[in-house]
């Protein structure tokens, strides 16, 4: 099984990169991926998003769909590509640590 | 980095110059033999088609060699259809011939224009799919070995077409086709409990079963399957990698029959169930072949000229289809979904 | 490889029609993917089921779409596989190709690829079967400098398709490949950024015989028609009547309305334009006698699916007739209202043709602002379950 | 105490001579002329049959009076017809004319046979039933005055079956008729909250709307509607006495074409909606009886002979019919319940 | 009554056709209850509502259906109709009467009732409208002694009905009288104590042409058929040949799957017997020409019921053919199979067509023991949701 | 209105004698209403019925139908109609208090 490296802990990942057990994760879990996802730093503007989407996840047990993210976040779809240049589905609900997506592809 | 967004390229760099000259401005088509077809402008400009049978799963290599023949007789132009053949696009009649010597050499066999069988629409499959219940290329390899003279000649009652679908997602859509073939499964996904609740959304897993067969399972922070209402679609799995549902034994093959897409004579049909289901025999589905040639010569022999799959079984009621097809029908034919009831006959007008 | 190591399917290289297996074989020497995906497939073929993972997130930078993640579940086994990605490149319309072009795309995916293809998926893209994950970015790169772009997957617009049309075809009455073009360009945004409850598949077909199945298999399906007369060309008809052909009982009879009428003697056909439904039935059996009117445009018809999840549709008249011409500013707001609308109110993973359904076709075409006509139904419905507006409604 | 259980009189104490002696002989039949049968037996022998239409609301000093004409001309037999119609059952020709003429002194036309109006089938309205959306015998009444001609005579393509209900439980079953009325309402139920905890199932109450319009209200032990969602049936009152849902100005007459319930040639066929709604105007409801007069008079023009309603319908399309009948298309025509999807057209063949 | 104070129903007495405000106005003076229909029903029509309470619920001693019970929501106004109930009366099958039994039947309502009645309601019953509550038992009584009794109502069997049949008709295949006789007395508990999810209403027509319209209207219709060919009488054929009628144009032509052949020249008529689907449109047309078959019987179809809840339903096919011969064995063990897998898995007011839909045919063709037959479908299921049952799977 | 008389009490019923307010039930309104359904005592098998009918709609706020109403109590309907001659719906529902039956007649 793949792994990441957070704060000298190893952390099971997917091939995707996707955390294993989405109920271990943390901020630091983020921070550890945010690289792999082309993102150099992570600003309040991600956090904003991640915090979102994890909190979104956590109530209700799914991701939002992306009209909802844009709509509750108040950034557009471009934005979002911005912050997290692999897109919401790959890059921000990797971070948030939200179960992979599946379906529809 | 890569320029996004820049989209195909324009199809103007990729039509030979007669095409670009007669844009717009054909008068007719005539089909010269099985798989030639010419094209007649009213510029009085003439193009001649030749298409080729593919197995869709190409090799580079033969790509290559495809585009040497386009290159030699084409002037470097082709096409391919929207049921994968290949089809090389000639102003000179005089090389017709030679290239379908060179065709035959590479082993691309010529036809499946008109009143024929042409290439099967067909999907991934055990090639490249997560999902599937049946492979794809192998079946369709079986089936246009075994139906092969129907793709080079034009003796059936009309165009007959046949795809393939490896699961319900149905990526084929093959439930407009003359045959159509499904990957099904007979068995209820079986749920990895531990699994479930990291890898899944339970609220989206439980909205995608079309017959609402799944429920929570609050206490394993799971869910759970009414096997009863259960029908095998697969649609949980594809929400949720801890739900596999494939079953080497019991998943197979269904067919339908008596679909078409066009407007032509009759509103586009869905195709029906023939064969609920055949069992998946690799590397070549003796079952699921011998079933699809008896479904294509019983119509071959029964139906009159001009007449679909489904127009024929339009004019001798399903009653006779079952019969001379020789298929037993079952309670498995009788459709029990949302729109069943406008399905069900409500008049004593039926044959014996 | 050697066949000895394959040989369930090696049975698949007999028989006359070409063999799948025989391309992959050809890559085999070259290309590990190549070779272990035969070995895989073998093993699927021994046991009876697929050995790959389930999903795979994987793709090019800025995209949402247009990659397919695909992993083998047995990676120990077939590590040529163990990452195994599909990228769907976006066609040129109507599957035109220069061997230019062809020979561009080879040496990309020689490059990076297992050097395996489909052509084409059923969508319509091109599609280059198997890289790993390392390669898609570096691959993307190359393509889109030859001037290639990724098609679309996950909840986006589809890689639009359309049939031969005027490049090819007497039938066309609308520039298909044009139209397809056109509409591929201005959506860029919504092919390669998912951002819909769903997906969503729009087809251009340039005629009633729908060769790209667009009716079926679009949710969107734009068809070709005229709103004049068929015009008939008695020579024409002299020339199929002298060469045997039967007028009376292969058209005028199949004529789903009996709009023709034939005289045998003077071997003269004529119609009645107001029963032609436009099937295309008797142009289709003498293309030499028979066209298309003059007055061009299109069908436009809504939701058309497959079987998940609430069985397949097929797709819905909700515009009898459009004009089609550049830059066809009416479809492309047509386009964007039904996506406004359908984003606002679909659930997740709800066609817009299930989103129809359940909230009704009246919802639908107030809200983007289509009048109702009769030609939308086969039938009105049979039920008295009439639902009115609040402003119809009388207060005293 | 009175015996229970005997069940209705044994059918063989109502049969005249003629039909016991002739049971399940008859060998056809011919329509002597509007109104007037005759029935030839194997055996040779020969029934009349003279069918007089009826108010079906009839006193019992009406029911002697019909009864003197029965033993004066019909040795005391008679039967009633499935459409309320009475018809005296002659063996004697000759007895045809002064039957016709007592009747006519009685007030009752004779006629209602083949290719004809006959006499509405319809339930209770205002005289009996608690849930009407309109009456039944008043605009029964107003429709057969003005439809009268077409009762007496034959001059019609084929039979038109006119039914009506005076509201969606369709009592008169008018969703298989030629022209079918129903009575509709057009505003959601009121609900009396003291009153549904008291009267009502609440659980029964929100099963029994149809398009889950109803919803509970746990403070109030009562229920809510979602206005949007509620399409007026009524059902929740037939359920609930406090869901009154009558509005006078808002109730009215939804008109439906097309349907039959004979296999003959054609499947049974429902009846389709032409016009959503047309206000009740008693007494004499004239916007109902002017489109319900049009309607007839558009088929009695345009239909060939021997085509019903809906079998001429079938032959022009719908968007014909629209154009010819004068009826504006509008988004309420469009089905949008349960088996909306079948009736949507998914095809390019229709007519401008 | 003075026609003054009903200035609206007034209008309803002009015009050819009989008007029900007479029937009602010749019953007011000697009876209070018609003359305060007369007044209730004037209000009704000034307000255009209304004005009966809903529900009630009386009956007679040892039944729990067969009244219909109604209350003013003005019995101040008029007393006369405080209390209003309608008996639902068992019509002679075929209503067919002797003028003595209807004689009886006006006596006993002129002593306990209004005077005013429906021949009939649309089940089928004589309806006897307006009694009060205290007048139920004795005029049941009274009926009774006369050997008459009550109709259904409420969940339970309905009045079944029949056409004339072979009293009257030469269309008849089955005796319709007799078997709606049979099965009426057969199920008498059914009938008369509501037991079950809802109500289920049979009807019996002697052919297609289906004059008691029990496939739109029965949840079981038993309709006439045969099995062998329609019998041609070339010499009738001639008679209607020569009195000039269109033959081929109103009968070959318009059977519906062309299964008739017609030679002018020697004006004979033959049929493929194969092909005739039995819908009786050529012997309507030509009733001495042609008849139906000699090995007769009835085709049985469920389901059928108005539009509420899930939209009306006509019946569908469920045994395509089945002898009927008394005592109708064979018929009445289906129907009691078909009541008990209803009332175990029916919801409270679900038809049992309702209740197939919701289960699925299989289930109910299973729990009923009948095969399925093509007959059964216009056509099979288009999706692939295909159910197994748990011994066709392969376990291993 | 029309009422019934409990102990001294004026109950208010309706035209057919099933009370308003199904909430204000007592087994002495049950023994008042047994005259008006031909009912000359209230024997334990009446009781059953009545009291099982009784739970049944506090707890689930409808009535049985019949066939529950004969599984659970082991009477036939034939049974039920000897105990209660006007039937379960106007008898026997009437005596345990629940609303009045609506619709299906
Ligand atoms: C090349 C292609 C379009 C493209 O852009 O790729 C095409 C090309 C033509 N089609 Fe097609 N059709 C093509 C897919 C289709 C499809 C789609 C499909 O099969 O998935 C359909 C709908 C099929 C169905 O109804 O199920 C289709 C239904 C037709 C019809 C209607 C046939 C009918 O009577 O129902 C015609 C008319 C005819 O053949 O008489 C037609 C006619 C034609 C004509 C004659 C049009 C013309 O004048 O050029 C072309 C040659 C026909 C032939 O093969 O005999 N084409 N045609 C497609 C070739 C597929 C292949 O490789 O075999
Ligand atoms: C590649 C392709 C099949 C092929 O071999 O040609 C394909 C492959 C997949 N389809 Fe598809 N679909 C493909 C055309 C279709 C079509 C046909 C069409 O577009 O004309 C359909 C039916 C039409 C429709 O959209 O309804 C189709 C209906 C589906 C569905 C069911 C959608 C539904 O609403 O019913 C799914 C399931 C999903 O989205 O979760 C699906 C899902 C999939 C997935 C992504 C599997 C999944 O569960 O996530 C498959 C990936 C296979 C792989 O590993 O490569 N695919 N899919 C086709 C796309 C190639 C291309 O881009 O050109
Ligand atoms: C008396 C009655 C049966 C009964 O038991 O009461 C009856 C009697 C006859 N019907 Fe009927 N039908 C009777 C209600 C019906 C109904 C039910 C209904 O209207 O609600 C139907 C179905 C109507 C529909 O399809 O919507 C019905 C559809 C037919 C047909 C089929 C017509 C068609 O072509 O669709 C025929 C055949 C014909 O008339 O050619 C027919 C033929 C006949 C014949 C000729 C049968 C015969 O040989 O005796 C009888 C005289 C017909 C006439 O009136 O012209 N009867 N007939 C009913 C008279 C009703 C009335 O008072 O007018
Ligand atoms: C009297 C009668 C109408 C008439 O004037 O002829 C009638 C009258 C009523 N019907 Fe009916 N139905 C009558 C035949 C029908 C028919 C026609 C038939 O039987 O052929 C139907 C359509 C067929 C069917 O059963 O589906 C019919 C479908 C309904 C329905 C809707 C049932 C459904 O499943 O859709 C209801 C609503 C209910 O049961 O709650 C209903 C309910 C009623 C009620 C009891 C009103 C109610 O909401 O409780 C009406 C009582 C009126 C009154 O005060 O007298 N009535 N009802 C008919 C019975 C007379 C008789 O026994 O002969
Ligand atoms: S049909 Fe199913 S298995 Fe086949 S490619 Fe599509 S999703 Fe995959
Ligand atoms: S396989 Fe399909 S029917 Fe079965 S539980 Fe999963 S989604 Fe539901
Ligand atoms: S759809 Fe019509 S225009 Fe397009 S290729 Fe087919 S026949 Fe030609
Ligand atoms: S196009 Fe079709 S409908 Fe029109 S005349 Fe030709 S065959 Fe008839
Ligand atoms: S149709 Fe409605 S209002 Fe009319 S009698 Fe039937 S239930 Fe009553
Ligand atoms: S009137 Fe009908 S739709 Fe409206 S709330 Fe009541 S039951 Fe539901
Ligand atoms: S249904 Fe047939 S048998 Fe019965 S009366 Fe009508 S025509 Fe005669
Ligand atoms: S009964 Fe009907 S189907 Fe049979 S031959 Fe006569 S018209 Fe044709």
């Amino acid at each position: 099984m793949p792994y990441i490296e957070v704060l000298g802990q190893q952390i099971e990942v997917d091939e995707d990169g996707y955390i294993q057990d989405p109920s271990i994760w943390t901020p630091e879990i983020a921070k550890a991926m945010a690289p792999m996802e082309q993102i150099t730093e992570l600003t309040d503007e991600h956090w904003k998003v991640i915090n979102y989407l994890r909190d979104y996840y956590m109530k209700f047990g799914i991701c939002p769909m992306i009209r909802k993210l844009c709509k509750d976040t108040g950034y557009t779809l471009k934005k979002i590509y911005e912050l997290f240049p692999t897109g919401p589905a790959k890059g921000a609900c990797k971070l948030a640590g939200a179960p992979k997506p599946t379906g529809c592809v | 980095m890569a320029k996004t967004d820049i989209g195909p390229p324009h199809y103007s760099q990729m039509l030979p110059p007669i095409i670009k000259e007669n844009y717009g401005k054909w008068k007719y088509h005539e089909i010269l033999r099985p798989g030639v077809l010419k094209h007649v402008s009213e510029t009085g400009a003439e193009l001649y088609t030749v298409r080729a049978g593919s197995p869709r799963l190409l090799a580079i290599d033969t790509i290559r060699e495809i585009c040497n023949l386009a290159d030699k007789y084409c002037d470097g132009y082709l096409r391919f259809t929207s049921r994968y053949n290949i089809e090389f696009l000639l102003t000179n009649p005089a090389n017709i011939d030679p290239l379908i010597e060179d065709l035959k050499k590479l082993g691309f066999p010529v036809g499946g224009t008109g009143p024929a069988i042409t290439n099967m629409v067909h999907t991934q499959g055990w090639v490249h799919c997560h999902t599937p219940a049946t492979d794809a290329s192998g079946i369709v390899k079986a089936i246009m070995d075994e139906l092969y003279d129907y793709f080079v000649s034009m003796k059936l009652p009309a165009k007959l077409r046949i795809s393939l679908a490896c699961c319900l997602n149905m990526c084929g859509a093959v439930h407009c086709s003359d045959i159509g073939l499904v990957g099904i499964h007979r068995t209820i996904p079986k749920i990895d409990h531990e699994w479930v609740p990291k890898q899944c959304e339970i609220p989206t897993v439980i909205a995608s079963c079309p017959t609402f067969a799944i429920r929570p399972d609050p206490k394993r922070k799971s869910v759970q399957i009414n096997e009863e209402k259960c029908m095998y679609c697969g649609n949980c799995y594809t929400m949720c990698p801890a739900m596999p549902i494939a079953d080497p034994d019991n998943d197979g093959v269904a067919i339908f029959v008596g679909g078409k897409v066009s407007n032509a004579r009759t509103a586009p049909k869905f195709s029906r169930l023939a064969i609920p289901w055949l069992p998946n025999n690799p590397p070549r589905w003796p079952e699921v072949v011998q079933a699809v040639k008896k479904l294509v010569d019983v119509y071959a022999r029964n139906a009159r000229e001009g007449e679909r799959y489904g127009e024929w079984i339009d004019r001798i009621g399903w009653e006779t289809f079952f019969k001379l097809a020789e298929i037993p029908f079952t309670e498995k034919h009788i459709d029990d979904f949302i729109f069943s009831v406008p399905t069900f006959r409500t008049t004593t007008n039926f044959r014996w | 490889m050697a066949g000895s190591e394959t040989p369930l399917l090696n049975e698949l290289e007999k028989g006359p029609w070409p063999s799948f297996v025989t391309e992959i074989k050809k890559m085999a020497d070259k290309k590990p993917a190549a070779r272990d995906l035969l070995g895989q497939l073998e093993l699927s073929y021994k046991e009876k089921r697929g050995h790959w993972k389930h999903g795979g997130i994987v793709g090019v930078t800025g995209y949402g779409g247009g990659v397919i993640g695909r992993y083998s579940d047995s990676p120990d086994k077939f590590p040529g596989v163990a990452e195994f990605h599909t990228m769907r490149i976006n066609q040129p319309s109507g599957w035109f190709y220069s061997t230019k072009a062809l020979r561009e795309i080879c040496d990309i995916w020689e490059k990076y690829g297992s050097g395996l293809t489909n052509f084409h998926g059923s969508t319509g893209d091109i599609i280059l079967l198997g890289a790993p994950t390392a390669h898609l970015q570096p691959a993307f790169d190359e393509l889109s400098e030859h001037g290639y772009d990724l098609g679309g997957s996950g909840s986006d617009l589809r890689t639009p398709s359309c049939c031969a049309g005027p490049a090819r075809c007497e039938n066309a009455c609308i520039d298909t490949l044009d139209i397809c073009y056109a509409i591929t360009m201005e959506f860029q945004d919504e092919l390669h950024r998912p951002m819909w409850p769903y997906k969503f598949k729009i087809k251009v077909a340039g005629c009633a015989n729908d060769c790209v199945a667009a009716i079926p298999r679009a949710d969107f399906a734009i068809v070709g028609t005229w709103r004049d007369t068929l015009r008939i060309d008695q020579d024409g008809v002299r020339e199929y009547a002298e060469r045997g052909f039967d007028i009376q009982g292969q058209v005028v009879e199949r004529c789903p309305t009996k709009a023709l009428s034939y005289d045998p003697a003077a071997k003269q056909l004529s119609v009645r334009a107001e029963d032609c439904v436009r099937c295309v039935h008797c142009i289709n059996k003498m293309p030499k006698a028979i066209r298309p009117g003059v007055e061009r445009g299109a069908t436009l018809l809504i939701g058309g699916k497959a079987t998940i999840l609430q069985t397949a549709f097929l797709s819905w008249v909700i515009v009898p007739f459009m004009k089609m011409e550049p830059p066809y500013t009416e479809v492309k707001e047509l386009l964007r209202k039904i996506w406004e609308w359908w984003d606002e109110h679909g659930k997740m993973r709800e066609r817009v043709g299930e989103l129809i359904y359940r909230l009704g076709m009246r919802n639908f075409l107030r809200a983007v602002d289509l009048p109702a006509v009769p030609q939308m139904v086969f039938e009105p419905r049979a039920n008295p379950y009439i639902f009115w507006w609040p402003e119809e409604i009388i207060r005293k």
